[in-house]
């Protein structure tokens, strides 16, 4: 399989806060790729760094073999990365309806995703599709983001503590919509807090503590592996 | 104090009715920009004035050749009508961009079919004798305003593009540099076209007034009602109802996620800017035959626009529509009933209404 | 002790500069005289300005409001000989050669109670929303002046027929005027450099620098800025009454958008927070008036490219004002960036 | 930096004494302010075109003397007058200066002059008081008193039947006093004025003024000035109203009728100059300022040419000695000009004694008389012509100046609904 | 009036923004001199509790004490004028100004002088003295004429602190001292702050766990806006809920 998306060595600041110190990580095509680690070490600079919104100082990155270190951010939304953001940071104002359209892209290409597709994956949005985003419940609000993230038919789903402040139910439609997505040869990268969440979902996963790549292996590796568990983690 | 009549209440309203149509179409602009950018733009009367003088230049050029301009017209619009329809089948419904083209289509060409002399509307109005002059008067007019309305759009996006956003969010550079740019177009604009003041044509047949329950309406101020109405109403479909429109508003939202998923933020704004000064124009090209066009126009007349959008909050197009209701009935009855005051009619009510709610009546934030 | 060197040179160089400006004034022509007297007169009016935007933040776009009373105010005082009492006060105190107090007393006082009206209405907002609100006070004013004719004079403006006399020495001419404006002047540098020198003064820049914080040290963020609101006010009246003082002429287009914004450019220009800067910029923008006009009749648009040119250049390379081209190459430009939240 | 600065102003001053400093004996300086940008700045070209036109004629100089024209732009803004004229006073050492617009101007510019002993010639200021009760001794006036054609015309108005007149007029002192004059002869001659309505200055939408009119009045008499004198006769028509139009002399003069359209027809205004005059001389001159400078010759650049010549004519009366201020002084008030507007003197207080035209918009077909004015033009054509009229019209000056100054409440009005 | 020894107590503290519960119900009571950690994932809370405490924020309902008065509507000034001080996530400092400048404004903050308009800030020794000793104590008296941006973030966190020591507050709370720190960094930081006076109570936000087991003797473990957990650290470390939260739940 070929890489997708590679991160080689990058070093992101935040203002004066050395954040990614030095990171590197690769997805193959088709790859669900965990990232794990405890709040502040990194996990959102990272992807903030990929989709361009703080370019790192030093260190590349390359999608399809393309640089896009310094590329806009809707440049690389248009290459094909789509985000589902951490907060999901829906448009509130806008329907659920409309925050899909915006998203939806021109392609050469015919499109995969389109308004069907998407309610057929989650039939909770299209119920709701004249609905104000900002009035949806979290879960709803996660669907729309993975749905708008889907809209730009992206061949590279980012997606950023998807489970984050979501029941278990919910977290549980999430996680069967990431597998359908990957037995369609989505590439996944992501990113949790909830370890056991992505233990279930990726196929390999990277443990990040202090802008640096401590762990990568398979998940099951990780499970097992109770020092980085307990060190990165956990608290226990 | 004078007292009213009761056809004078009636008279009065549908004066400050038309007076608010202007002051919306200057004031939405201002509203908008600031909504979506944060810019406090003082150059926005400037853009009204100019686009004025460009609506009376092209006026000009357009009599200057009467023969062939209607017919080069025609082909301007067609060949505008086919890029329309291209760009709009990306963002709206086939159906809808189809039906919005055949209306325009109707009207453009209805406008220049009137141009060859077809007495369309001696047709119904037989009681006012029309002078050949007249019969251009209207397609020929509504070429100018097109021109003069591109061109303010253009010079909108020029500003924006290099300059306002290498400015950042430092509201007092914005300022000044928007007051440079309002000084600039004012005195070109007299370099240009002189000191002289100029009033537009009041397009025939809206030049005389029609006779409603005793009460004698000038047309033309319908007209500039019935333009405010659509424009609000254009403004509101557009940003509320159609793909561009989203766009825009997510921008507004998040602007990050938006470039996130794909939206040219940059494009955007410059969008946002050019319909800005678009609406400006609008204003300046309406009202031009109305107010008249003069050096220091730009300047007499901001105060209003911003007295508009502090009563009616920044950056909300309702805001806009009350606000310039507010303003326009405040200006006329306040003159009217209270001459002596009318200086304050407009101002005081203001300063109260910012120091209750800092943000104005619909402000948001 | 605290106060540094560097410091102690500066405050050497500026003083310097202001006794070589008093020592040469008066070998220049009459018009040159009256130029530099003016550019002192709007250089009160830039560094009371300053005192907002510089070391508080605010921009304020309404700063003529408080000049315009104060000189519409001593206008009236000095001219209303139906207004018995304003007027025999003004006499009885002229007679005693105390006349300018009464004027400056009086005129500050009424600068100084519209500043407390109009800072009580303006203060609570922010940002964009502040420089709306002065603005519209300002209009405010200038509807005033406009409009309440009785007491205005309207369009037509107040002529004053002299100024009076300090202790006998008559103002009349240029170089009497002069002196007593640079005094004056001084005296309000003096007192404005006290101030943002003082623990109140600090606080302010504080204020301007971080707001959430200082209210986190235990002050009152809003008492800060109502009060420097004031006191800028007062300065500005001080600059209101010199100026009625010097062109012995009032009408309502001095008080106007465009000398509110002007006041905010020549502390553009010359650098915020600086003091002496915003003189600078009233000197050039003054000089730039009296003198582009003759060889050119477009100045407004030179004027206003000079505008763009200089905030364009100033944002691009960061560069805050003339007197901020100096420290530019001292400091490395700040990154403004937030960390991850 | 402190240092430099010093040293650049320094500097620059040195360079310009040494440039305008020095006076020289054989020429004579005369600074002209006028508005050069802002609302008025063609009005101030008006004006300082026909002072040109004049220095034009005498190939810039006036007997032995050269002329040093200083142009000062005055942005319209009686503050900046008064900075000009200190400008012109102070570094220039001008002999004399000219201009100004607003009447404000003239009441901002009057003490300027007496205070430097500088004689100010008010071609277009038309501040009634100024030659009335608050003389100065350094201010002579070549142009008018506001309401000294006002005073004709309300006879006039009254020959033709009119009885019951409402007046609109600017919110300003030169409308007080042209309103005013046609208010008080109107009613010395028995008509009435049933309504008086002030429009803030620069009305833009005449909207909440227009209901005020009533509309079985016979005519309204209006004072506009620049743009409002443009949109007024549009919204008045507009609104339905049929009654004559009367008006003071900017409601409807030179510079603001060619943009005028057909709702002006009909007005009558007065003045004491139209560019209508069948005179040879005014012909003349209208012709050759079309070819000039490409537009209708107005009161003001007629007001501003005559100038010109009069203050020639004073110069050769006191032997070409201009630095002899009092001399010009009392000569200026004792010449008498035959003008392109007709003859012309001053009366006892300083004020031209000249003719007053009635004159009534009406469109004229083709090139008119041949003048190079664009064709189909409107044209104030003289229908009346009142002969050394005053600024006190039949009144005695003792007797007239009793009263106060015209103000919005003077004259009173007694039939006002 | 309880005892003596109370400092800080937060009775129902609620905050809703719109329907989102921000807070919900908080109870906590912080002594005099005690150190308190609150945990919680990204969103649980934590910064809207210190914003209510402090005062920034209004509350929906719920009843705040300092010092055993009830300061639940009095502005953040007079709050701190009680002896309260406040560190930010976000570093929070006078970017433009030197560093002796920044603790000279701390520390005139509770002084009545700072008033004064017309007497040159130098000319209080005091004040000077006051500053000079928390930059000694810190070893910052070396980069006192440092404009503050110019320092690194690791030393702009320290000062962040040293700010908020400089008016002797009696209850500090600190909001993620080590946000963005280098491993290295966070130790120091955890050693930094045991060093401070054990008189001052400190409630402590913090993501490095490092830190704020090092540091704090009680935990509160906020979770949705609410305590879901509340013990000695070591009880908090093994508690399963807690461990829920932050690894998820193992099957």
């Amino acid at each position: 399989m070929s890489t997708l998306l590679s991160v080689n060595d990058i070093h992101t600041y935040y203002g004066d806060s050395y954040v990614l110190q030095g990171l590197s990580i690769h997805v193959d095509e088709g790859e669900t790729l965990g990232i794990l680690g405890r709040n502040g070490m990194g996990k959102t600079t990272l992807i903030n760094s990929i989709m361009g919104f703080v370019p790192p100082r030093r260190g590349a990155i390359h999608f399809r073999g393309e640089d896009i270190t310094t590329v806009s951010s809707f440049d690389i939304s248009k290459m094909g990365i789509g985000l589902c953001p951490q907060g999901r940071r829906v448009f509130p104002t806008l329907s659920v309806r409309e925050n899909l359209l915006v998203a939806q892209q021109e392609h050469d290409v015919g499109y995969r995703w389109d308004f069907k597709e998407v309610y057929e994956l989650f039939p909770r949005l299209g119920e709701r599709a004249g609905q104000r985003a900002g009035s949806l419940s979290g879960g709803e609000q996660q669907m729309l983001a993975v749905g708008r993230a889907l809209m730009t038919n992206p061949s590279c789903l980012i997606m950023d503590e998807p489970s984050e402040g979501l029941a278990p139910m919910i977290i549980q439609d999430i996680g069967n919509a990431i597998q359908s997505l990957k037995a369609e040869g989505l590439a996944v990268v992501l990113v949790e807090q909830n370890a056991a969440f992505a233990v279930k979902t990726v196929d390999r996963v990277c443990v990040i503590a202090n802008g640096k790549v401590v762990h990568e292996s398979s998940p099951q590796e990780l499970w097992a592996n109770e020092e980085v568990r307990k060190t990165h983690l956990g608290i226990g | 104090m004078t007292t009213l009549s009761f056809t004078n209440i009636l008279v009065l309203s549908y004066n400050s009715l038309s007076y608010a149509a202007i002051l919306f179409l200057l004031a939405s602009g201002l509203s908008l920009i600031f909504g979506v950018m944060r810019i406090v733009n003082l150059a926005h009367a400037a853009f009204f004035l100019f686009a004025g003088y460009l609506a009376l230049e092209f006026y000009n050029i357009i009599f200057g050749s009467l023969s062939l301009m209607p017919r080069i017209i025609q082909l301007v619009s067609w060949t505008l009508l086919y890029f329309a329809w291209r760009g709009l089948n990306a963002y709206v419904a086939p159906r809808h961009a189809a039906l919005a083209l055949l209306l325009a289509y109707i009207v453009l060409e209805t406008l220049c079919s009137l141009a060859w002399g077809f007495r369309f509307f001696e047709l119904f109005f037989p009681h006012v004798p029309v002078k050949p002059v007249d019969r251009i008067n209207f397609p020929g007019m509504m070429a100018a305003i097109v021109v003069a309305l591109a061109i303010a759009a253009l010079c909108g996006m020029f500003i924006e593009r290099f300059f306002l956003r290498r400015l950042g969010q430092d509201t007092l550079s914005q300022v000044l540099v928007t007051i440079g740019f309002a000084f600039i177009l004012q005195d070109g604009s007299l370099y240009t076209w002189g000191g002289d003041n100029f009033m537009l044509k009041q397009p025939w047949p809206l030049n005389f007034s029609a006779v409603v329950w005793g009460l004698s309406l000038p047309q033309y101020r319908a007209f500039m009602i019935v333009i405010a109405v659509v424009v609000a109403a254009g403004l509101f479909l557009g940003i509320e109802r159609t793909r561009l429109g989203a766009i825009m508003r997510a921008a507004v939202d998040d602007p990050e996620m938006a470039r996130g998923i794909g939206i040219n933020t940059n494009v955007v704004q410059m969008a946002i800017f050019a319909i800005g000064a678009l609406l400006a124009a609008t204003g300046g090209v309406v009202g031009g035959a109305f107010f008249g066009v003069y050096p220091g126009l730009d300047f007499e007349i901001l105060p209003y626009a911003f007295a508009v959008v502090i009563i009616g909050g920044l950056g909300s197009l309702g805001g806009a529509v009350l606000g310039s209701i507010v303003v326009g009935f405040i200006e006329n009855f306040g003159t009217a009933l209270f001459p002596e005051l009318s200086y304050f009619a407009l101002f005081a009510p203001m300063a109260i209404i910012l120091a209750i709610k800092p943000t104005g009546l619909f402000g948001k934030g | 002790m605290v106060e540094n060197l560097a410091e102690k040179r500066r405050i050497f160089i500026v003083l310097g500069a202001f006794v070589a400006l008093g020592a040469v004034t008066p070998f220049l022509d009459l018009f040159m005289q009256s130029l530099v007297t003016e550019i002192l007169v709007f250089g009160i009016l830039a560094m009371s300005l300053d005192l907002l935007l510089g070391f508080t933040g605010l921009a304020s776009l309404g700063h003529a409001a408080y000049f315009g009373v104060a000189s519409y105010t001593t206008a009236i005082i000095m001219t209303k000989e139906d207004w018995t009492w304003t007027f025999a006060a003004f006499q009885w105190a002229d007679s005693l050669g105390l006349g300018l107090f009464y004027i400056f007393i009086f005129g500050l006082v009424v600068a100084l109670a519209f500043a407390a009206f109009f800072g009580f209405l303006a203060i609570r907002a922010v940002g964009v929303y502040f420089l709306m609100i002065t603005l519209s006070l300002a209009m405010v004013i200038w509807g005033l002046a406009y409009r309440w004719s009785a007491v205005t004079e309207g369009d037509n403006g107040i002529n004053v027929l002299g100024r009076p006399s300090l202790f006998g020495i008559s103002l009349e001419s240029e170089i009497p005027f002069f002196y007593f404006t640079l005094a004056v002047f001084l005296i309000c540098l003096g007192l404005m450099y006290m101030f943002v020198k003082s623990p109140f003064g600090k606080t302010l820049v504080g204020i301007r620098e971080r707001e959430e914080r200082m209210q986190m040290l235990g002050y009152n963020i809003w008492l800060h800025k109502y009060l420097a609101f004031i006191i800028a006010g007062v300065f500005s009246g001080v600059s209101g009454v010199l100026w009625t003082l010097f062109n012995l002429f009032v009408s309502p287009p001095d008080i106007e958008l465009i000398t509110s914004a002007e006041a905010l450019f020549m502390v553009a220009l010359g650098g915020p927070a600086t003091l002496v800067g915003p003189v600078i910029g009233s000197a050039i923008i003054r000089s730039l008036q009296q003198f582009i006009s003759i060889y050119v009749e477009r100045w407004p648009l030179i004027l206003g490219a000079i505008y763009i040119i200089t905030i364009m250049l100033g944002r691009l390379y960061g560069v805050e004002g003339i007197l901020g081209l100096f420290g530019k190459f001292r400091k490395p430009a700040a990154s403004p960036e937030t960390p991850e939240g | 930096m402190k240092r430099k600065f010093i040293t650049i102003i320094a500097a620059l001053g040195i360079a310009f004494s040494a440039g305008f400093g020095s006076a020289q004996a054989a020429e004579v300086r005369i600074g002209f302010i006028a508005p050069m940008t802002g609302i008025f700045a063609q009005i101030g070209k008006d004006m300082s075109n026909g002072f040109k036109m004049y220095l034009a004629h005498t190939k810039n100089k006036m007997g032995p003397l050269d002329v040093k024209f200083i142009l000062e732009d005055s942005t319209g803004k009686p503050a900046v007058n008064v900075r000009k004229a200190l400008k012109l006073i102070k570094r220039d050492k001008v002999h004399m200066f000219i201009g100004g617009l607003l009447a404000s101007t003239g009441y901002a510019l009057a003490p300027v002059s007496n205070r430097f002993k500088v004689p100010y010639i008010s071609p277009v200021p038309a501040a009634d008081d100024l030659t009335q009760r608050k003389l100065f001794k350094h201010f002579l006036r070549s142009g008018f008193t506001s309401s000294q054609n006002s005073h004709p015309l309300a006879e006039w108005a009254y020959d033709q039947g009119y009885r019951n007149v409402v007046t609109i007029g600017a919110d300003y002192a030169f409308g007080y006093e042209t309103v005013g004059g046609f208010h008080k002869a109107f009613e010395a001659r028995g008509g009435k004025i049933v309504k008086k309505i002030w429009a803030k200055l620069g009305t833009k939408d005449f909207g909440p003024y227009l209901p005020q009119i009533p509309k079985d009045a016979d005519a309204i008499f209006t004072l506009m000035v620049g743009p409002m004198s443009l949109a007024f006769p549009k919204q008045f028509r507009a609104a339905g109203f049929k009654m004559p139009m009367l008006g003071g002399v900017t409601s409807a003069d030179e510079f603001i009728l060619p943009s005028m359209g057909d709702e002006a027809l009909g007005y009558v205004t007065a003045s004491q100059y139209s560019a209508a005059l069948t005179t040879d001389k005014n012909k003349a001159f209208v012709k050759e300022y079309q070819q000039r400078y490409g537009k209708m010759a107005s009161y003001y650049s007629e007001s501003c040419y005559t100038t010109g010549q009069w203050v020639d004519l004073t110069l050769k009366k006191i032997g070409y000695k201009p630095d002899n201020t009092d001399a010009f002084l009392e000569a200026f008030k004792t010449i008498r000009i035959n003008a392109i507007r007709g003859p012309v003197y001053l009366d006892a207080y300083g004020n031209p004694v000249h003719n007053s035209y009635i004159r009534r918009v009406t469109r004229v077909k083709g090139d008119r008389l041949g003048l190079g004015v664009k064709p189909n033009s409107l044209w104030n054509l003289v229908i009346k012509t009142y002969p050394a009229v005053g600024q006190f019209w039949k009144w005695p000056a003792k007797e007239f100046l009793k009263d106060p100054v015209y103000s919005k409440k003077f004259p009173p009005c007694p039939h006002c609904k | 009036m309880t005892n003596g020894q109370q400092g800080l107590e937060l009775e129902s503290v609620t905050k809703h923004f719109g329907g989102l519960h921000a807070v919900e119900d908080v109870n906590l009571r912080l002594n005099l001199g005690e150190r308190r950690g609150i945990l919680g994932p990204n969103g649980a809370g934590k910064t809207t509790l210190f914003h209510l405490i402090t005062g920034v924020l209004p509350l929906t309902s719920g009843r705040i004490r300092l010092f055993g008065q009830d300061v639940s509507g009095w502005p953040t000034h007079k709050r701190v004028a009680l002896g309260m001080a406040r560190t930010f996530q976000i570093t929070s400092l006078f970017p433009k100004l030197t560093v002796l400048e920044n603790v000279l404004l701390a520390v005139q903050g509770l002084r009545k002088m700072k008033m004064v308009m017309l007497k040159p800030l130098y000319k209080y020794k005091d004040v000077y003295e006051k500053a000079e000793k928390l930059l000694t104590d810190v070893n910052f008296w070396h980069l006192r004429d440092q404009e503050v941006r110019n320092l690194s973030h690791g030393e702009q966190r320290q000062l962040e602190i040293v700010l908020a020591l400089a008016s002797d507050p009696k209850v500090l709370l600190l909001d993620e001292p080590s946000a963005g720190l280098a491993t290295g960094e966070s130790h120091e930081m955890a050693d930094f702050l045991k060093s401070l006076d054990p008189g001052i109570a400190i409630l402590l936000i913090e993501h490095d766990l490092d830190v704020i087991f090092e540091v704090v003797s009680h935990i509160s473990v906020l979770h949705y806006g609410e305590v879901l957990a509340e013990g000695p650290s070591d009880d908090i470390r093994n508690d399963p809920k807690v461990q829920e939260i932050y690894l998820g739940k193992a099957e």
